[in-house]
């Protein structure tokens, strides 16, 4: 049984009088207590799946076709207030950019009260005890003086454990991560990637990782989906990925990388050819699915 | 040797804080403090570093477009640190830079044609104005561009391709200089592919110095053949490439490393504290390394070719007074005779030995002699022939050699003996105190050159040279895989075993209890 | 704000006070114009014309009549006004309480439709809501405080006489206040109907004064909060489950204000000045219409005094402003 | 990267910078041709038929299509005329306001230090005043005539310019376009005039179009006053001035100036919003 359903999900965006298909017919699964990957390069559509889940999509774009099965529930037939109330306390999403994902104006603490304060109905000042403690949890040096700080205060790092225990705060089922260590320095990375895995472990929280990095994958992640153009072209675990890609737009991605172990290894960008038969299947979906 | 292209001596840059009283004292915030390094003609300099280490104001510095507030800046040869404006004009033709942001850095107002062929108007260099268009496409070509392009706006290009106009404006003047400024940072992995296979095709073609700067080490590894770490606004290590990243001695730069995420399956790599920082000295990885072990043949030395071998290095000389006494089955250990005290000998294969990159000085004898108790001089002769004089002569033939191979490092085996005496082993510790002397004096002597030098000081091992000696006893594998660890970690002095420890912080608390106690540890 | 920085903030003004007094001072003098010219009455002899320079002191070198000028203000002596014969610094006060309680009638206006206009324009998602409001601010900005006056003076004042247009008060009604302050001071004696009666003299020179700076800053202040939904904590507020409302006035307005602020100190003095005309042409007794009579009347000692009475508000405006701004935006805070 | 094949909207499809440019345009096509489309000397008064009616209430006379002031000076021709005035004042003052900003806003804003804080603080100095009262009190300083009341006009408002395009050069000097200029050896004045000024040009059009309109009702306002030009010239603020007096016996005297200003205003504005929205990418980011 999965906690996550995807099926089929079909989005497209009407602008003017064109229409771009965002993504095409996506499906996805994720168990409970799992890390799923979504790794493809910029424009393959994987952000805009998790903005489908976070009912964040762009006002024009438009839902054609399929289902997001949260814990067999429907959240496509569920009402704007309904899906609110899973909003934060049972899907919870760690941004990408730590800088600008906390408000300037707003302290740490009132960030994470406020979620506490409103998804679980405790008062001010126990939310604020709660809030002190999950600083502490994310291993935030000082949290009695942080929670009375402004973002600006803090740097990258800590901002990014800030958001880490807003996601977390209410005890999510799942979260999404959407590239959330993509602007952060190398070691700051690894860091925020441990506590991540730390936090998922310790909650049992599904975890939705969407990266373009291949390296991040291998740390981290169980299963992973190769998404491109809005499709998927391979749904795989993570050891058979690196063991014995199956797509070769998955090779294609490796051999692209350079590797500082390997400075010896030739890179190799993705061949014209494999990304014109990509485009060429693209196509072809599009007009099967024409008159959906 | 060839003069370098760049040298900078000193060069600090730093800005200033703004006042809010006006009676206040100035305060600058320094973003480059003292930097010194030299580019020689053709090379591939990467600058590493995080956000904020100054590496983008270093490359900025470099071309003057950043006011230099010290130091000395020579470009092919001439003082540019204090040339004004008007007078560098000239010289720009021969420096030019690709930004990190193609969006901001090409002019939103103006075609491609009109971009590319920019320089080329700027320094007079296309008189005849009917050729822009036939020189634009030329040059979007030699990037590989569809020349078609050039009556296009910049917004009309995606990131991969503005990246490379920006990289055609570059190279219009044919420059000797080429500084890129994070370019591949914002490009998806097939981009970046193009754009460092790009590069490296023009400077080749071209004999660029380039100077690639850059946050991600693995396309640094890729594209450059020496580097510069940079951390806080000081070079905190500058290597060839290869040796940095075979022996990273600085511990930010190992930190960096080690938080590189390989695309390889790791359930542990996130469970590896990376808060663990060095213990401030030179440190070095023995994967992938070269290394020489002497006394191969024996105990110890036995232990440290296994473990070597276990831990990834990428070969072994393991030499010995007679080799065929190696017992081993690798592939890539290889034997050598060689005795130390054999002067000729030890820089014959200094010679042959040429990728060397760490020098286990393993060999030693123990005579079992008194000092003053015992007749003659042949027993603390012989002692300081191997374990003083052959140490030595191993430093003294093999330093050229870590040096051209990036600074590796020097193992020395000693033992606790040199930091105490024991009664009637006089002799042997003394020969010891020497070896310890000599470790610290060399240290000193190769930090110039990036060496690391070490001593491993054991307590009482179980070999056939201490076999006289009462139990508890070290097992060989015990030492060798402590004094690994401790090169690996950056440890200066290593001391394997809780006798050698005990005994070390002890003669740091009461030098003299550890001498009386000693007194009544007698051998046999 | 920290003390340091309304430190430096009030060591800016002085050089900007410095300025405005030398401005004030040979604006008069230096450009081609005689101000005694400007002074005296048509007819007026050769020696009336040099006792008047004597009486007034220019007949010394510039720099002198400077410094004694100089010093005299900082006494608060702004001189003798010429035409109405009484001391400049009094007539200032006396009619000072008029104009101040038009502009703060007319900025209270502005900002309660600033906000009401900009949140509406940002909160409805449709089509029609956002561009009414589109289309009420353009227009309102577009159109000058001098124009709006001309038109409410047609439409409301001529076509549909509902307000009276000229004066602040109706001169045969009896009152018994004793400040200048009229509209306050009657509220708080709770004399409604007498305020009623001041407020339907003042509504159509203070709406007048407030569309221009209700347009503009609306415009900014919608811009400002569309700009702010985008950016990543709204979207991260919005995948924690607020509701748009919440969001809007806890998230994002706070900072959509902060761009707006400086904006709206700016277009603050602009309605201040603004004053000057609409005074005039709604007969309306404060400090800007006497000014353009100073003008006409040529009497140079009022007309400094009033210049010199702008500048100074408009400083302490801009130092208010500087004051809210730091307060909205705790990066000024902590320096 | 947002978006790699945006381009620029078309100018023709922006109804507001369209329908603004025709008004605008048909406005200078009247001043330039007053003497010819007026049906009566501005300044020819005919004491008999004064304050007559326009032509859509009774008792009009159909010589005066727009009726009379209280001279009997025919209204059409008298702000035909006023157009003339008025966009003369306009083109001139804004032109002057634009050069002394822009120059002063470009050196600020390029190059920083000493010679930015002198001018900031030169604008402060100028903000400190009520615009409106200082344009008045120039003028009499100055005397009335078209070139004080351009001068006013100028000398007061080169400091909307100079703090947009001082805060605009400011934000452009960050882009790495102008470090590419530098890198290519391009000298100070060189990288403001050929990189920064082009990308500026939209805003300055804006500008100029808005300051056009602010000029129009300064001149309208000194008229009022009486500061303007000659009390007979038949500028639109002397009609409104005069409007004022009989506006309950004769109010259209007062409309129709003010309906010429506010349509001409309306359309600057339209224009400037216009030529924002269309060529502005320093705003479309």
């Amino acid at each position: 049984m999965s906690l996550l359903e995807v099926q089929d999900l079909r989005v497209t965006l009407r602008q003017h009088s064109t229409s771009t298909r965002l993504l095409r017919d996506v499906s996805l699964s994720m168990e409970y207590g799992k890390v799923l990957g979504l790794v493809g390069e910029s424009g393959a559509g994987k952000s805009m799946v998790a903005k489908a889940i976070l009912d964040l999509l762009p006002k024009k774009a438009v839902i054609d076709k399929g289902e997001i099965k949260f814990n067999q529930n429907s959240l496509l037939r569920l009402s704007v207030a309904e899906r609110r109330k899973l909003l934060g306390k049972d899907i919870a999403l760690i941004p990408q950019d730590p800088m600008v994902s906390l408000n300037p104006v707003r302290t740490i603490g009132t960030h994470l009260s406020e979620g506490l304060t409103h998804h679980l109905g405790i008062t001010k000042a126990e939310a604020r005890k709660q809030s002190i403690a999950l600083l502490d949890e994310v291993l935030i040096r000082d949290p009695e003086r942080v929670i009375d700080a402004f973002s600006h205060e803090l740097s990258g790092g800590m901002r990014q454990r800030v958001l880490i225990a807003m996601a977390f705060s209410c005890s999510p089922k799942l979260i999404i991560a959407d590239e959330p260590t993509t602007a952060l320095d190398v070691t700051v990375q690894k860091r925020v990637l441990s506590l991540i895995r730390m936090m998922q472990r310790k909650q049992n929280t599904s975890l939705l990782f969407i990266t373009h990095d291949l390296g991040v994958v291998a740390k981290i992640c169980d299963q992973v989906a190769i998404m491109y153009e809005g499709r998927v072209l391979e749904n795989t675990t993570a050891k058979q990925l690196f063991h014995s890609p199956g797509h070769d737009y998955t090779r294609a991605l490796i051999d692209a990388m350079p590797r500082f172990d390997q400075p010896d290894k030739p890179i190799l960008p993705v061949s014209r050819k494999l990304k014109e038969q990509l485009q060429a299947e693209t196509r072809e979906v599009d007009q099967a699915t024409y008159n959906d | 040797m060839t003069d370098p292209l760049v040298s900078a001596n000193r060069l600090s840059v730093s800005y200033r804080i703004p006042k809010t009283l006006p009676w206040e004292e100035q305060q600058y915030f320094e973003v480059l403090k003292e930097v010194n390094f030299e580019i020689l003609p053709g090379q591939r300099l990467g600058i590493v570093g995080e956000s904020g280490s100054g590496k983008t104001t270093l490359g900025r510095a470099m071309l003057r477009l950043v006011k230099l507030s010290s130091g000395q800046l020579l470009f092919d040869g001439e003082n540019i640190s204090t040339l004004k404006q008007s007078a560098l004009r000239p010289m720009r033709q021969r420096m030019q830079m690709i930004f990190q942001d193609p969006q901001s850095s090409l002019n939103p107002r103006r075609r491609i044609a009109n971009i590319v062929t920019q320089p080329l108007i700027a320094f007079g260099k296309l008189p005849d104005r009917s050729a822009l268009r036939e020189t634009a496409s030329t040059l979007l070509e030699r990037v590989g561009l569809n020349p078609d392009l050039i009556d296009r706006f910049p917004h009309e290009l995606s990131g991969g391709q503005r990246q490379r106009v920006g990289i055609a404006r570059a190279i219009a003047l044919e420059p000797k200089l080429l500084v890129a400024d994070e370019i591949v940072s914002g490009l998806d992995v097939s981009s970046q592919a193009q754009i460092i296979l790009l590069l490296e095709s023009l400077s080749r073609d071209m004999d660029l110095t380039l100077v690639f700067i850059s946050h991600d080490l693995s396309v640094v590894r890729k594209l450059c053949d020496s580097v510069i770490v940079l951390h806080q606004g000081r070079i905190a290590e500058r290597n060839s490439t290869d040796g940095l990243f075979r022996f990273a001695r600085h511990p930010y730069t190992r930190e960096l490393i080690r938080a590189i995420p390989l695309p390889e399956i790791d359930d542990n790599w996130l469970d590896q504290n990376n808060d663990t920082q060095s213990k401030g000295g030179l440190a070095m990885q023995i994967k992938n390394a070269t290394v020489l072990v002497t006394g191969a043949n024996r105990g110890i030395g036995r232990a440290y070719i296994d473990e070597l071998v276990k831990r990834g290095a990428k070969k072994v000389y393991a030499t010995a007074r007679t080799p065929s006494e190696i017992k081993t089955s690798h592939a890539n250990v290889e034997t050598h005779p060689l005795d130390i005290t054999d002067r000729d000998a030890v820089y014959q294969l200094a010679s042959k030995l040429s990728d060397v990159d760490l020098i286990i000085n393993n060999a030693g004898v123990n005579m079992m002699s008194a000092l003053v108790a015992s007749d003659g001089l042949d027993a603390a002769r012989a002692e300081m022939e191997v374990n003083y004089l052959g140490t030595l002569s191993m430093c003294q033939a093999f330093a050229p050699v870590l040096k051209e191979n990036g600074g590796g490092a020097i193992l020395n085996m000693l033992s606790i003996l040199s930091r105490v005496n024991l009664p009637l082993m006089g002799s042997l510790c003394a020969s010891k105190a020497a070896g310890l002397s000599l470790v610290q004096g060399v240290r000193a002597e190769l930090a110039a050159q990036n060496t690391a030098v070490v001593a491993v000081m054991p307590g009482a091992v179980d070999t056939d040279m201490s076999k006289d000696f009462p139990p508890p006893k070290m097992a060989p594998a015990d030492v060798v895989s402590a004094a690994l660890d401790g090169l690996e970690e950056g440890l200066e002095e290593i001391y394997p075993g809780e006798m050698a420890s005990g005994l070390n912080q002890g003669l740091s608390a009461d030098p003299k209890a550890v001498e009386k106690e000693l007194a009544g540890y007698l051998p046999g | 704000m920290s003390l340091k920085q309304f430190l430096q903030r009030l060591l800016l003004a002085l050089p900007t006070l410095f300025g405005v007094s030398l401005v004030v001072f040979f604006l008069m003098r230096v450009v081609p114009g005689d101000p005694i010219a400007m002074m005296t009455p048509p007819g007026a002899t050769e020696a009336d014309v040099a006792q008047l320079r004597a009486l007034y002191g220019l007949d010394k070198p510039i720099i002198t009549q400077y410094v004694i000028w100089l010093g005299a203000l900082f006494q608060g002596d702004l001189g003798t006004s010429i035409s109405l014969r009484q001391d400049v610094f009094s007539l200032i006060l006396e009619r000072m309480p008029a104009t101040l309680e038009l502009a703060f009638l007319s900025t209270m206006i502005a900002i309660a439709l600033c906000l009401i206009l900009s949140l509406a324009g940002a909160y409805f998602r449709d089509r029609i809501i956002p561009r009414a409001v589109d289309a009420i601010a353009s227009t309102a900005q577009a159109v000058p405080d001098f124009l709006w006056g001309l038109i409410f003076i047609l439409l409301l004042g001529v076509a549909w006489p509902l307000f009276p247009i000229s004066g602040r008060i109706n001169p045969r009604l009896d009152h018994d206040l004793v400040s200048q302050f009229y509209l306050f001071e009657s509220l708080i004696k709770l004399d409604f109907s007498l305020a009623l009666e001041l407020l339907r003299h003042l509504l159509l020179p203070a709406i007048a004064l407030a569309l221009p700076m209700t347009g503009i800053v609306t415009r900014l202040l919608k811009v400002s909060l569309e700009e702010t939904w985008k950016q990543d904590y709204i979207t991260m507020a919005r995948a924690r489950g607020f509701s748009r409302w919440y969001i809007l006035r806890k998230e994002a307005l706070r900072n959509a204000l902060i761009p707006t602020v400086t904006l709206g100190g700016v277009q603050l003095t602009f309605l201040l000045g603004g004053t000057v005309l609409i005074e005039k042409l709604f007969s309306y007794p404060g400090i800007g219409n006497m000014a353009i009579g100073a003008v006409i009347q040529r009497d140079l000692p009022l007309i400094q005094g009033l210049i010199l009475t702008f500048a100074v508000m408009f400083i302490v405006i801009n130092l208010l402003i500087d004051l809210s701004y730091s307060w909205l935006n705790p990066r000024m805070r902590h320096g | 990267m947002a978006d790699a094949t945006a381009h620029y909207p078309s100018p023709w499809r922006d109804a507001g910078l369209v329908t603004g440019s025709l008004i605008v345009i048909s406005f200078f096509a009247i001043a330039i041709l007053a003497h010819w489309i007026s049906p009566h000397d501005p300044l020819e008064q005919d004491l008999i038929s004064n304050l007559l009616p326009p032509f859509w209430v009774d008792q009009h006379d159909p010589a005066f299509l727009l009726g009379t002031d209280s001279l009997g000076r025919d209204l059409l021709s008298r702000v035909i005329h006023g157009a003339r005035i008025a966009l003369t004042v306009a083109v001139l003052a804004a032109g002057f306001a634009a050069v002394l900003g822009t120059v002063m806003g470009l050196i600020a804003g390029f190059y920083g230090g000493w010679i930015d804080s002198f001018i900031s603080r030169l604008v402060d100095i100028w903000m400190s005043f009520p615009a409106v009262l200082l344009s008045i009190v120039l003028v009499a300083v100055l005397g009335t005539g078209l070139h004080s009341v351009v001068i006013a006009i100028g000398i007061i408002d080169w400091t909307r310019f100079c703090r947009v395009i001082r805060a605009e050069t400011k934000v452009q000097r960050e882009q790495d376009y102008v470090a590419a200029g530098r890198a290519l050896g391009l000298t100070g004045p060189a990288i403001i005039l050929k990189e920064i000024l082009p990308n500026l040009l939209p805003v300055l059009m804006t500008l100029f179009c808005l300051e056009m309109g602010i000029a129009v009702v300064v001149e309208a306002i000194l008229s009022f006053v009486g500061l303007s030009l000659s009390s007979d010239a038949p500028t639109w603020g002397g009609l409104i001035e005069e409007g004022r007096q009989y506006v309950h016996e004769a109010w259209w005297v007062m409309l129709i100036p003010m309906l010429c200003i506010l349509t001409l205003v309306i359309a600057l504005n339209a224009c400037g919003e216009g030529i924002r929205r269309v060529y502005d990418p320093v705003m479309h980011k």
